[in-house]
């Protein structure tokens, strides 16, 4: 049993219900224990930085500053939305870095009763604690249904892979953690080219045409790749891709279909948990056609678009080494 | 205590310089000068001047006629830097018969007139400047530079086309030369190339000659496949261990033929030679024209050594010249110089995972298209995609991979500009294709480079100024489908462009060899932190080290072209030639000195030296240091216990004296305050 | 055509109107942390990895130049940090480590003071999104869409299915159309944020 | 104790190494910076030969303040002998301390031959410490001095 | 009175060790008696200081004054046998170094006096304090002023030989006791002024038998604490062992028996300040280039000062009399 401070974040608790319950179901099986911090607030998303930086941390550190006075011993925050999750590690982060900075939120922090000091919290995404903490053996020992032939296209978003102080996850371009998690689940990886592009974050809300463009982007190549399901991390990723892919459609005349769920969800199903148990049902793009395959076998679309095949010409350079691996490079070892 | 009423044992000179008014300026020289006779009388100053300029040949002259006529038998001169006339004042006391390092030059200049405003301030600082010199005078010894005999063999270490040229002037002038090489044969990366920039020549057509020459030579004696593992001893005395690896080929023997390659059905991918790109054999030369033209077994791969049956090499070899039972062989050589040329390793593409590379077939690292390039390579030069047959419609060439990064590496690989129109033109030339080059700045600072560069724009690639964001293949409209697009800012348009290819070359930078820090302990030098070899002066002397008779060239230095590298193998080889016609090199005798009847044998000092230059004498129980090792620092003068070791001209007294003589004003003045 | 004369010269082919040298230094200062701001190279990689760069009136890369001329004036009005989504890309890949999207809230905050604002639609969103976090703790989705839609019809133009995209939100995710509950330390939340817009004034 | 008006000049020796901040003091004076006379320099061959009886010494013969400064980590001419200087210098400032001496008394400084600025600015920063530590005083006792082991190191 | 060359020896701020150890010499304090007239030993035999002030300058020929001047009783008593004395020997730790008394220099007199007038083991339930002079119906009583800090006996008279040792060696002290004799029947030359006799020219290490090796320290421990290996060097093993900077003499006598050396001997001839010597020393083995990881391993070395300074705080460079004048 692990047990973690936990930061649910506001989407939990209106569009991303079925997040929430399938990671509460989840965390139960893999003996996760969360407890909610008390009274959290709002991280700010993107918009209060927008408006005024010293007030949207101090919101962010409100937050900090309770779990430090929550931790009773522990001293790591769990968030699944990756906003949050960012938020809540960059405002640590800088008022660690940039100690007047960090002055200036404690003042106002005073204001209400409360401090924070910088380094005390480790914020980490879920989808970190389960692959690095739990790890992948408790999880596939946990696999009682397998989700043999489900394509799907693991989406890590930007929030969870950048920025990159501190290094703190394995790429932040191409990382594969999710990709490993899926294919240990029983499901179809495909190498989704687009794993950390932007969904379109609050631009459905203010520039409809650059949000569906977005939308659009992640949408077709995952259609290119013949996903069935594509598989998000983020609450706000999934909206956007779930609610407005309809609207995209009718920007573009196009006529996709793929459903956008939760990790936690097919985690959920693979533990042998019961769809409604798991919010399934709450997309707009319906998963049901998707989900009929699992425990059914069915065959692969004739059409999809293959896998890149070993070239029969000239050979590649072997691939990228994936997180944890170490791969040998000259000047990490000349800087040592 | 006290050793007021001793009379002074030194007669001593001081000299003030007014470097015009460089010193003057600001500093009262008059009232130092004055002050220096009148105080510093106790200390055993019998003159004190003050000159216009001292380094002058006729200031020179004045301290040497006092020299004379008033028998001095210590001098201060009170000046610029010691880094800029220390030898021009210990020249002219040796021209008067003193013992030159009898002669202390200290700089109120640089620290003192030259940085400070305040006249009195800078005058009283330039007093206690003046006291500490006299006062570490006294301590001064007359002292003899060390004279070592010099081996006259060099040792090479890497057979690239630095430790080639450097090798081939050396051995012309008619001295020994061991040339060593870890592959199992020298060429190092020129040997890869197509062509050369900006002549064009064919690369292997003007370095295979010169491989030949180095083969055949009879004053060099060539350790392919071999490493040092071990130098010690110092200049003009080096004792080298080398191992020499088993090639599992009778060298004796061996024609070069090639029939054991021919039979041998094991096909490895060439990682080294063929970039990844082509096969070799599990017996093989790195490349036909081979210098030794004797092939190595690769046991990792060899189908004998790992699974214990094949032998198709023994079986088919003509004159019995292979034999599986070759042992590593360590051998040692004396060498009286080295120098390090052990050149540089290509920036790991697959570390900016938004450039593709490993992912994305089509997406080549610039040692892959030198090799596609190059009619000796996999495809016989045929510049064609991953799959070994489309010729690519358009290429795109990205500059500055994983170079002028703070991500990567911060530094400029300084021959990524050249090389990257080099491939516009070749790709051009041999393919048709629409060539793009995608670039920060272009830098082609060297003789004839620029006038490549127009060349290149002439014949039509198109240059995109911006560095590359990404290199997807996912593709937004149809015109994107099945071509690499690269993402890019064109900065001078001021506007995102996507630009789809068939083919993405990647320049990427230059980077110090793996490992280079342990080789450069091996050696004694002292590696940058980014791993390049440091020079004894990054403009004045670019390719001797700190370490006395240890030499660099080519890119351990840090990136640099052919010419550069040929430049700097030949300069280095000079260097040495120099140091060989002399038979004998002096040593700066500042030196630390073990008193044997005072060491106990602790030991504390035994890891203090990185030139391990102190031995422990077991029977005796005492320490001593090596003179001709000893490098001057002083930090096992510092570390001892005992106070056993001394360091001639930076001995405690020196300093501790010195210390005294700069607080000289101070504790007046508190003396005064306490009368007060 | 080439005959035809203009007697004024387009504004971007003038001179710079009104240097203004503090300008680079006063958004580095404004930034939290270090933000290696005056090291830009102009390379571009910021403006090649936006995935919103084609709805921006300047690459981020321009701006930092337009930063370097002080064109106060013109990096106020334009739309290029408000088109930024926060993806941070051009951060991980900016090969002078400059915290380009920290830099682009630095400028919206400053846009926002300086009343240059041109488009008013995505800082009403934040002001909307911010009044229901200082009311009530937490943020509440439906009321932003609908709020934001409401004061931008232009916007809800847009989306002709913005109405039942509502609805099933309601009833597909079981979303209530009221507020969020308010969180029990409002009281001090405000004290806290009055306290930071007080420091952030200073 | 008398009335001073001028501020209190302390006077400080600085122990430099030959290859780095020997050089760096010159290239300050070639590029004609300025910086406070406060600092009287020693050179000594490399930070390694620093016997911290040359910093006692400094202090016991009247000095307010002492600077040390070599090569950065990794740069020394030497190899790694500035290493060993860094060991001695934390322990000769811990003993300092419980001998009397503030932990601000004492400074150890990176600087390459290229950093004359940076070595400059450090003595004008350092001198300004100084002065508003005020002259040493030796009557001080280590119960007195508050002890700090946190090191901190410049440039 | 006899004709025979006269003899004094004095304790000033010291534990009587020394006269212990002059004693067990054994049967040559027979040879001490045979060749001297011992004319002042206020532990071994009555005598007054007015004693003393009767005699011509030089009258005494040997001196072994230890001790450390802790008051204006002990100068004064110095002062006054250096007159009277032809050979002064510094004689002990105490004369030659400070010693534990010296340890004082550390604390003002206050400090010292609250100390040892308030500490638990202290029964003073008025908190009394000693005063210099007290008036008493009988007339003005006084007791010795304390000087600030303790000063070596070289700091206040000159001396003519050293003689290092907490206390100096039996042996030590019968070979110049021995040489002295010889000297006066003109069958042996003294050494020259300021020599240090009755100790060995180089450090610890000399004498002792441990093994050693290159060193490289990766923590200090306790050596309470620790358990050592009995044949190799202890400071090899992390314990502080003051012997690589300490004067020889003793035979190595601590390390010997499995205790670290603690520097009794002072410091090696020509050693400036004995605890810089030790700091660099024991620095300078550290095994570690990082700045936390270097920090880390100090810890373990307790109280440094103490340990460098332990017999040598009065004689250090920035903790003796003089320095401390100087503020």
């Amino acid at each position: 049993m692990s047990e973690y401070l936990f930061y649910p974040g506001c989407s939990m608790e209106s569009s991303a219900k079925a997040y929430y319950h399938s990671v509460m179901s989840v965390c139960k099986s893999l003996d996760v224990k969360l407890n909610e911090i008390d009274d959290w607030n709002c991280c700010g998303a993107t918009e209060y930085l927008s408006l005024d930086i010293t007030p949207a941390y101090a919101l962010i550190a409100r937050n900090l500053a309770l779990a430090e006075q929550q931790a009773n011993g522990l001293n790591t925050i769990v968030a699944p939305c990756s906003a949050c999750y960012l938020n809540l590690s960059k405002a640590d982060h800088y008022m660690h870095e940039d100690k007047a900075f960090g002055k200036k939120i404690n003042t106002a922090l005073a204001a209400g009763g409360l401090h924070y000091d910088p380094g005390q919290m480790v914020v980490r995404h879920l989808l970190d604690v389960v692959i690095n903490e739990v790890g992948m053996d408790k999880v596939k020992e946990r696999i009682v249904k397998p989700l043999t032939g489900l394509r799907v296209a693991p989406y890590i978003g930007c929030m969870l892979p950048r920025p990159d102080y501190n290094k703190r996850y394995s790429d932040s371009e191409h990382p594969y953690e999710l990709d490993d998690l899926l294919r240990a689940l029983g499901a179809e990886v495909i190498d989704f080219p687009l794993k950390t592009a932007c969904c379109g974050g609050h631009m459905t809300q203010i520039g409809p045409d650059t949000a569906f463009e977005l939308i659009r982007r992640l949408i077709s190549s995952a259609d290119d790749y013949k996903a069935d399901v594509l598989v998000a991390l983020c609450p706000m990723c999934q909206m956007n891709l779930d609610a407005f892919q309809g609207q995209m459609n009718g920007y573009f005349h196009t006529n996709y279909h793929i459903p956008i769920l939760f990790f936690t969800q097919l985690m959920g199903l693979a533990f042998g948990e019961k769809p409604e148990n798991l919010g399934f049902g709450s997309e707009f793009v319906s998963a049901h056609e998707a989900m009929q395959r699992i425990g059914v076998q069915t065959p692969l679309p004739d059409a999809a678009k293959p896998a890149p095949k070993k070239p029969a010409g000239l050979p590649m350079p072997p691939a990228r080494a994936r997180a944890g691996q170490k791969i040998t490079i000259g000047n990490e070892e000349a800087s040592k | 205590m006290s050793s007021e009423d001793k009379k002074p044992k030194e007669r001593i000179g001081v000299y003030i310089c007014h470097c015009g008014s460089n010193i003057a300026g600001v500093v009262n020289v008059a009232d130092v000068s004055k002050w220096a006779g009148d105080n510093l009388a106790n200390q055993g100053v019998v003159v004190s001047r003050d000159y216009k300029f001292m380094c002058s040949s006729l200031g020179q002259e004045l301290i040497q006629k006092d020299i004379k006529e008033q028998k001095l038998t210590r001098v201060v001169v009170a000046a610029c830097s010691p880094h800029l006339h220390e030898p021009t004042f210990r020249t002219a006391c040796k021209g008067a018969g003193m013992n030159p390092y009898l002669c202390e030059l200290v700089s109120i200049r640089e620290q003192d007139s030259w940085v400070h405003t305040d006249k009195i301030a800078a005058t009283e600082k330039a007093k206690a400047i003046v006291a500490g010199g006299v006062s570490r005078v006294v301590h001064h010894e007359p002292l003899i530079p060390l004279k070592v005999p010099i081996h006259p063999a060099t040792l090479i270490v890497g057979g690239g086309i630095a430790g080639i040229q450097a090798t081939l002037e050396i051995a012309d002038a008619g001295f020994p030369v061991y040339l060593v090489e870890r592959e199992p044969s020298i060429g190092g990366h020129m040997a890869q190339f197509d062509k050369t920039f900006p002549t064009l020549d064919c690369s292997a057509c003007i370095l295979t000659p010169k491989m030949v020459l180095v083969g055949n030579h009879p004053n060099v004696t060539l350790l392919t496949y071999s490493e040092v593992q071990k130098v010690d001893g110092y200049v003009g005395n080096f004792t080298v261990t080398i191992r020499k690896g088993a090639r599992y080929v009778k060298t004796a023997d061996c024609t070069g033929c090639g029939i054991c390659w021919e039979k041998c059905p094991k096909k490895v991918i060439d990682d080294k030679f063929e970039a990844g790109l082509g096969y070799r054999k599990a017996v093989y030369t790195p490349f036909p024209q081979a210098v030794p033209k004797y092939p190595v077994i690769d046991d990792i791969n060899c189908t004998y050594f790992q699974k214990g049956t094949c032998k198709a090499c023994e079986k088919f070899c003509p004159t019995n010249a292979i034999d599986f039972t070759q042992k590593d062989e360590i051998m040692t050589v004396e060498v009286g110089n080295i120098i390090l040329a052990t050149g540089w390793d290509l920036f790991d593409a697959r570390r900016v995972p938004n450039y593709g590379y490993g992912r994305l077939a089509n997406v080549f690292t610039n040692m892959e298209f030198e090799r596609l390039s190059n009619s000796a390579g996999p495809t016989g030069g045929n510049i064609v995609l991953r799959d070994g047959k489309t010729t690519p419609k358009s290429v795109g060439i990205v500059h500055c991979v994983g170079s002028r990064d703070k991500n990567y590496n911060n530094y400029c690989s300084a021959i990524c500009c050249m090389q990257s129109l080099k491939f516009a033109h070749l790709v051009h030339e041999k393919t048709g294709a629409t060539v793009y080059n995608f670039y920060i700045d272009i830098r082609t600072p060297a003789k004839a480079y620029d006038e490549f560069y127009q060349r290149i724009i002439e014949e039509g690639t198109l240059f995109v100024r911006g560095k590359v964001a990404e290199i997807t293949d996912a593709a937004r409209n149809p015109g994107e489908e099945g071509k690499l697009i690269i993402q890019v800012e064109d900065t001078l348009v001021g506007k995102q462009r996507r630009i789809p290819v068939d083919m993405v070359i990647l320049s990427s930078g230059l980077e110090p060899r793996a490992g280079s820090k342990e080789v450069a302990k091996t050696f004694g030098i002292s590696c940058s932190a980014d791993g390049w070899y440091i020079e004894r002066h990054p403009k004045l002397d670019p390719v001797a080290t700190m370490t006395e008779g240890v030499y660099i060239a080519g890119c351990v230095q840090g990136p640099k072209d052919i010419p550069a590298s040929v430049a700097q193998g030949a300069a280095a080889a000079a260097r040495i030639l120099g140091k060989i016609q002399q038979k004998e090199i002096a040593l700066e005798p500042i030196r630390a000195t073990v008193i044997e009847e005072k060491c106990s044998g602790c030991r504390i000092c035994n890891t203090m030296c990185p030139f391990s230059a102190i031995l422990f004498h077991e029977d005796t129980m005492v320490s001593e240091v090596n003179p001709a090792l000893c490098q001057g620092c002083g930090t096992c003068v510092a570390a001892c216990p005992a106070g056993a070791i001394t360091g001639t001209g930076f001995s405690n007294e020196q300093i501790l004296s010195q210390i005294d003589g700069l607080l000289l004003l101070t504790l007046d003045k508190k003396k005064e305050a306490a009368v007060a | 055509m080439s005959e035809k004369v203009t007697l004024v010269d387009p504004p971007s082919a003038g001179p710079v109107a009104h240097e203004d040298l503090s300008l680079l230094n006063e958004v580095s200062l404004c930034t939290p942390g270090d933000s290696h701001l005056e090291m830009c190279i102009q390379c571009g990689t910021c403006g090649g990895s936006c995935p919103s760069a084609s709805a921006m009136d300047h690459t981020p890369r321009a701006i930092f130049a337009m930063l370097r001329a002080g064109m106060r004036d013109e990096v106020m009005k334009s739309n290029t940090p408000w088109m930024c989504v926060s993806c941070y890309y051009c951060t991980v890949r900016c090969p002078q480590d400059i915290h380009i999207t920290d830099v682009m809230y630095t400028l919206k905050n400053m846009a926002i003071k300086s009343k240059m604002v041109q488009d008013s639609t995505a800082s009403d969103f934040s002001r909307t999104f911010i009044s229901y976090v200082k009311n009530y703790g937490r943020s509440f989705e439906i009321g932003l869409a609908g709020i934001q839609n409401a004061t931008h019809l232009k916007l809800a133009a847009r989306l002709p299915n913005m109405i039942p995209m509502a609805l099933g939100m309601l009833t597909k995710k079981g979303m209530s159309p009221l507020p969020p509950k308010r969180i029990k330390g409002l009281d001090g939340l405000k004290k806290i944020l009055d306290r930071a817009q007080e420091l952030e004034a200073e | 104790m008398t009335e001073e008006t001028k501020p209190f000049e302390p006077v400080m020796i600085g122990f430099t190494c030959n290859w780095c901040s020997y050089r760096a003091a010159d290239m300050a004076g070639i590029s004609r910076m300025k910086y406070a006379p406060n600092v009287r320099l020693i050179r000594l061959m490399c930070s390694g030969r620093l016997d911290p009886t040359f910093v006692f010494k400094a202090f016991a013969g009247g000095a307010d303040a002492v600077l040390v400064s070599g090569c950065h980590p990794g740069d020394c001419h030497y190899a790694t002998q500035n290493y060993k200087a860094m060991r001695r210098f934390y322990l000769m400032k811990r003993v300092l301390n419980q001998l009397g001496i503030e932990s601000g008394r004492i400074k150890l400084l990176w600087a390459s031959a290229a950093e004359g600025q940076i070595f400059a600015n450090e003595i004008t920063k350092f001198v300004e410490e100084v002065r508003a530590l005020g002259p040493l005083n030796w009557n001080k006792t280590s119960a007195e001095i508050p002890v700090e082991t946190k090191e901190e190191v410049t440039a | 009175m006899s004709n025979k060359p006269k003899f004094a020896m004095y304790w000033a701020a010291s534990c009587g060790g020394c006269e212990i150890a002059v004693l067990n010499i054994h049967e040559k304090i027979l040879d001490v008696d045979a060749a001297f007239d011992v004319v002042f030993w206020p532990v071994a035999m009555d005598a007054k200081y007015k004693d003393v002030e009767a005699m011509q300058d030089g009258e005494i020929t040997l001196c072994l004054f230890n001790g450390g001047m802790r008051n204006d009783e002990n100068e004064h008593v110095a002062r006054l046998l250096r007159k009277k004395s032809k050979i002064m020997v510094s004689f002990g730790s105490c004369a030659c170094e400070g010693c534990i008394p010296g340890l004082a220099n550390f604390s003002s007199i206050k400090e010292m006096v609250d100390t040892a007038f308030t500490t638990i083991t202290t029964d003073n339930p008025d908190n009394l304090r000693p005063q210099t002079s007290y008036a008493m119906p009988e007339g003005i009583i006084t007791i010795p002023t304390l000087n600030t800090v303790l000063k070596t006996l070289d700091q206040v008279v000159d001396v003519d030989y050293y003689m290092p040792g907490c206390p100096p060696e039996s042996h030590q002290i019968a070979a110049v006791v021995d040489l002295v004799i010889a000297a006066l029947n003109g069958k042996a030359e003294l050494p020259p002024k300021g020599a240090t006799i009755g100790a060995g020219n180089s450090t610890v290490c000399d004498e002792c038998t441990r093994k050693r090796h290159e060193k490289t320290i990766k923590a200090f421990g306790r050596i309470q604490l620790t358990h050592t290996d009995p044949e190799l060097c202890l400071l090899e093993q992390g314990i502080p062992c003051n012997g690589p900077a300490t004067r020889s003499g003793c035979n190595a006598r601590c390390p010997s028996a499995g205790a670290q050396c603690i520097g009794c001997y002072g410091p090696a001839e020509g050693v400036v300040d004995y605890g810089a010597r030790l700091i660099a020393a024991f620095a300078s083995v550290i095994d570690s280039d990082k700045p936390d990881e270097i920090n880390q391993i100090l810890d373990g070395l307790v109280d440094p000062a103490g340990q460098f300074y332990r017999f040598n705080l009065a004689g250090s460079l920035l903790r003796s009399s003089k320095s401390a004048q100087k503020g």
